[in-house]
């Protein structure tokens, strides 16, 4: 099977995710949708790499994923707060 | 590629537009950091041209991107990154004084 | 001999090293401080001094060819910085000792990072390289500004880093399209290919520089942030800014502007009559918004953006003679302008406030000092013998021998509309004696000395104006004509 | 239309006149024919000269050391003054609770993070990489370090004053290899051009000093944002 | 001929989740069950290409790197699930269910 068209198609995928990113109704929602995308675009990364032969594309890919990991840990931390509903509700 | 040069400009306009308009502090920063993103993303744009290789060199290419706005790229994200970061930690502190974020109220109860 | 990437190497190891030293002892502090202080003068004097057997110099970072090295190069243009190098720095760090209570650490690494950007900024001739000292100096100014942390400092701080980051952005967006459009970051390399770029994106560039430097000197439509900054921050800050780092941004610009679009540029088209134009607003806003202000800080930010408009005008002429004026305008105006900070300081002492009407009877509880800041009020209007007469005088003549009468008129009115708010604060201070509140401040000397050394320096200047002018009187070689520098840069 | 103010309306044009001007000079710049000639001289000459196969750090280590150099400062500015800005218990910072699954995961995860920002800080002129990204993922460990065991755990170790002590050590060994430069190779920051044995292109030690400059941009940078993040997230 | 039907076989049965997991993102009703087609899609479709990757590549240092990738997701993405997933309980989304022990474990018995 063509590299290409798994890029391709992959790439397709993470545009429907976007329809979460932007309408979904809490932050949480969006979170989830980013991490999803997130992943999408690291397995884009790899088979890039393996596209080229290149292995500099997993090392980017690497280091994408621990920073991905981070960013998501760190925005569950903060939106999760409890007591912030009724904040908001009020 | 068509496409591309308008996205940026749109970005750019898109930040301006958020620094003029908004009161809150933190919306300005977030304007800020689109138009910082976006010359970045010209940066990149400018690297790449149809068939050029990433520009390590483990071995021989044809045709290779531009690294030079690369590296400009990476030194641009680290100042933008610093001067974010003290804008943060200003905010923090107009924050604890003043309890608002709102950059008119600020003005306003300082008279 | 090599001194001036020394200018680059001492304010680097004191910023790496000041954390160190602090945390060894505190006293380390002040003597690496002011060596390395006294040390970057003595290079600039160094080559004031031997200007003529050492210009123009040129030094390759990393020892590559001329046309790929980050290059630093000092002509004589650069000398109108170098003198304010020499003198600046040392005296503000004098009179910061008693000023700074709070963290002086700190204060001094701040400074030192203002120092390293500023001269880097003059003395490199690549573009991007410029702008990573750009960001330097930006980045400690926007600290310094709220280094009080008042209300008001923290305030205009982020005002200030607001409109100076937007500032930056043009900027950084004018260095990339330019590298787009020639292929190349080397100053002397770039005027060659701009000639092939259509007008119409030539003067979008143009205007992308003028308005991402025009923030950091208060140009008139971006000047907001200025008056705020000087309210809220300390002395010693505003001294440098004023006398040094708002003059190296006028510096670099100028540098831009006649380096990659040449005057023939300006010329053809209508930008001699609109910079020009702008420089006579920019003057009378200044003079005029100076005049509702009660605020002795504000007071002098506004005139300081009024005195750049005369620079302004003189740069914009384009002639020889206008350039040689508008350099020695640049340096007099500063040296005075800190002399009269230095005072306004001293005179705060004694009131503890920055308010006009708060300094009624001045005069009795402070003499000298009370005497020595009207003289040099009067002196900025523009009297003889003093040395803004003779800068004035320059660009009047420049003025009417390019023809342009109607700016050099309103030079003149705006002389006499600064003489109505200088005179403010004289008729408060020898009016309304209030009697004898207690104590007389008693002044140190690194307080009384910075003060008088600089008033002296522009007394000299003002009774012998050859000193400066035999230092500045071949600045444009490198500046009308193209050439020298691109030879200067690449070699013959 | 009632709510659009005057100062949106105006906003807006202004925004639109500067897109309509930049996307003109876009459109002319990408018609124009340019001669790239410093990045011909990177591509063509770059391996051989400086002995890193990776490009874009050849620049930044060699070519274009001073900009690092400058670039560094700016952090270095940066961290000094976000911990001048905000002092002891400025600012607080909302949170959940981790529970023990995080907790335990991190603690198995950490050492794999030492040896992704090691390989990236070593292989920087080799690899998409260097001194920077190294940097960066070091600060990120802090940022775990502080969100899952607390703000306490991670200044009983490393406070703020032990940090700047070896960000100031990071800074003055790449100063130092710029003074190094000086003596040996007669110019501030010289590096292969200063007679430094290169090495094979491609191989672990090769560029010269690049990989101690590598080295120490990393503790640098990794400390420097390390201490921005500890100042702008105190917990009370 | 084998070799080349798994890595097919691997290589499809990725692109069906994440078409799934784009699918599920959009139609699912609440939070927590688009977050069940996040995190488990993801680790099945990311997995599986990788395996795919791997298989095609045969030993070498590149295929080594993708299996510390696989290793590292592994490890992650069931953490970041579950932070996120708690992080929303503590905010206060709740489905319908019979019985709520976290709820007990946090706030007591009342």
């Amino acid at each position: 099977m063509n590299l290409e068209l798994v890029i391709i198609f992959i790439l397709f995928c993470s545009i429907i995710s976007f329809y979460r990113l932007i309408k979904g109704p809490h932050p949480l929602d969006r979170i989830a949708a980013v991490s999803a995308i997130g992943i999408m675009l690291l397995i884009v990364l790899v088979l890039l790499g393996a596209h080229f032969n290149r292995a500099l594309f997993i090392d980017v890919a690497l280091v994408y994923g621990v920073l991905l990991f981070i960013d998501v840990l760190v925005m569950a931390k903060y939106f999760g707060t409890p007591g912030r509903r009724e904040e908001d509700e009020a | 590629m068509i496409l591309l040069y308008p996205t940026i400009v749109l970005l750019i306009c898109m930040g301006l537009y958020t620094v003029l308009t908004q009161t809150n502090m933190i919306k300005i920063i977030i304007g800020i950091s689109i138009v910082e993103s976006s010359i970045i993303l010209l940066l990149g744009a400018m690297a790449y041209f149809p068939g050029a290789a990433a520009p390590v060199l483990d071995h021989p290419f044809e045709l290779v991107a531009d690294p030079l706005p690369q590296a400009l790229g990476l030194t641009a994200i680290v100042i933008n990154a610093s001067t974010t970061a003290i804008m943060l930690a200003l905010v923090i502190k107009l924050h604890n004084r003043y309890d608002t974020l709102n950059i008119h109220e600020i003005k306003k109860l300082r008279g | 001999m090599d001194l001036l990437i020394w200018l680059i190497i001492i304010p680097l190891f004191t910023i790496f090293s000041i954390g160190i030293f602090n945390y060894i002892n505190k006293k380390f502090v002040l003597p690496v401080v002011f060596t390395s202080a006294i040390l970057q003068s003595g290079i600039a004097i160094y080559y004031i001094i031997n200007r003529n057997n050492l210009l123009p110099q040129l030094y390759n970072v990393g020892n590559w060819q001329r046309d790929i090295a980050i290059n630093l190069s000092i002509d004589n243009f650069t000398l109108v910085i170098f003198v304010l190098i020499a003198i600046m720095p040392l005296l503000s760090l004098l009179y910061s000792i008693t000023e700074i209570q709070r963290k002086p650490a700190k204060f001094y690494l701040l400074i030192n990072v203002l120092l390293l950007g500023a001269s880097g900024m003059v003395m490199t001739a690549d573009l991007f390289n410029f702008y990573v000292f750009f960001e330097i100096a930006s980045i400690s100014s926007y600290a310094l500004v709220a280094f009080r942390d008042e209300d008001i400092s923290l305030e205009a701080a982020f005002e200030y880093l607001i409109i100076g980051s937007i500032g930056s952005v043009f900027l950084l967006l004018g260095i990339v399209l330019t590298y787009q459009a020639t292929g190349t970051l080397n100053m002397a390399m770039i005027p060659g290919r701009m000639a092939e770029i259509p007008v119409i994106t030539r003067q979008v560039l143009m205007s992308l520089f003028i308005i991402g430097l025009g923030v950091k000197f208060a140009l008139v439509p971006l000047h907001a942030w200025m008056p705020d900054a000087y309210q809220g921050s300390p002395i010693s800050y505003i001294v440098l800014s004023s006398g040094l780092v708002v003059n190296v941004y006028f510096f670099v610009l100028v540098r831009i502007l006649f380096i990659f679009f040449g005057v023939e540029f300006f010329q053809e088209t209508i930008f001699t009559n609109l910079i020009v134009g702008w420089g006579v607003l920019s003057m009378l806003f200044g003079h005029g918004a100076a005049l509702q202000q009660d605020n002795l800080k504000r007071l002098f930010a506004y005139s300081t953006i009024a005195q750049l408009g005369y620079v302004i005008i003189a740069f914009g002429l384009g002639t020889e003679a206008g350039i040689v004026a508008g350099s020695f305008h640049l340096i007099s105006h500063a040296l005075l302008k800190g002399a009269i900070f230095f005072t306004a300081g001293n005179l705060h002492k004694a009131t503890g406030s920055y308010q006009i009407r708060e300094m009624k009877g001045m005069a009795e509880k402070m003499p000298v000092m009370s005497i020595i800041f009207v003289l040099m009020l009067i002196a900025m209007v523009g009297i003889p013998p003093s040395n803004i007469f003779v800068s004035k005088w320059l660009i009047l003549s420049a003025a009417v021998e390019a023809g342009y009468l109607l700016p050099a008129f309103m030079i003149v009115f705006g002389s006499f509309l600064s003489l109505g708010y200088y005179l403010r604060p004289v008729i408060t201070i020898y009016t309304g004696y209030t009697g004898f509140p207690g104590k007389l401040p008693l002044l140190k000397f690194n307080e009384y000395f910075p003060t008088l050394l600089l008033a002296g320096i522009c007394l000299i200047i003002g009774l012998f104006p050859g000193y400066i002018l035999n230092i500045i009187d071949t600045a444009p070689e490198f500046l009308l004509e193209q050439s020298n520098f691109i030879i200067h840069i690449l070699g013959g | 239309m009632k709510n659009i103010s005057f100062n949106k309306l105006f906003s807006f044009s202004l925004v639109s006149l500067l897109g309509v001007l930049l996307l003109i000079s876009f459109y002319d710049i990408s018609n124009l024919e340019v001669t790239l000639s410093l990045s011909e001289h990177y591509i063509n000459y770059g391996v051989e000269e400086t002995g890193a196969i990776n490009l874009v750090t050849a620049i930044l280590f060699d070519y274009r050391a001073f900009d690092t150099i400058g670039e560094a400062t700016v952090i270095f500015t940066a961290a000094s003054i976000v911990a001048l800005i905000l002092p002891q218990h400025e600012a607080s910072m909302l949170k959940t609770e981790f529970t023990p699954i995080v907790h335990q995961s991190i603690a198995f995860i950490l050492p794999f993070f030492w040896v992704i920002s090691i390989f990236l800080i070593a292989y920087g002129h080799l690899s998409p990489g260097g001194g920077f990204s190294g940097g960066v993922i070091i600060s990120a460990m802090s940022i775990l370090i502080i969100f899952t065991y607390g703000f306490h755990y991670m200044t009983r170790r490393f406070n703020v004053t032990r940090l700047s002590l070896i960000e100031d050590f990071g800074a003055l060994l790449f100063l130092s290899i710029g003074v190094f430069g000086l003596i040996y190779g007669g110019s501030f920051l010289a590096n292969s051009q200063a007679g430094v044995y290169l090495g094979n292109p491609g191989e672990l030690l090769s560029g010269g000093l690049m990989p101690l400059s590598n080295l120490a941009v990393g503790a640098k940078v990794g400390t420097g944002l390390s201490i921005i993040f500890i100042s702008l997230t105190r917990e009370d | 001929m084998i070799h080349n039907f798994i890595v097919r076989f691997f290589l499809f049965s990725g692109m069906l989740f994440f078409l799934t997991t784009a699918i599920a993102l959009i139609r699912f009703p609440d939070f927590y069950s688009r977050m069940h087609a996040a995190s488990k899609c993801l680790i099945g479709g990311g997995i599986s290409i990788l395996i795919a990757l791997i298989i095609r590549e045969g030993p070498s240092p590149l295929s080594f790197r993708l299996l510390l990738l696989i290793v590292f997701l592994l490890i992650t993405n069931p953490v970041v699930g579950h932070a996120l997933s708690r992080a929303s309980y503590h905010y206060g989304h709740v489905i319908k269910m019979t019985r709520d022990d976290l709820h007990e474990r946090i706030f007591g018995d009342d």
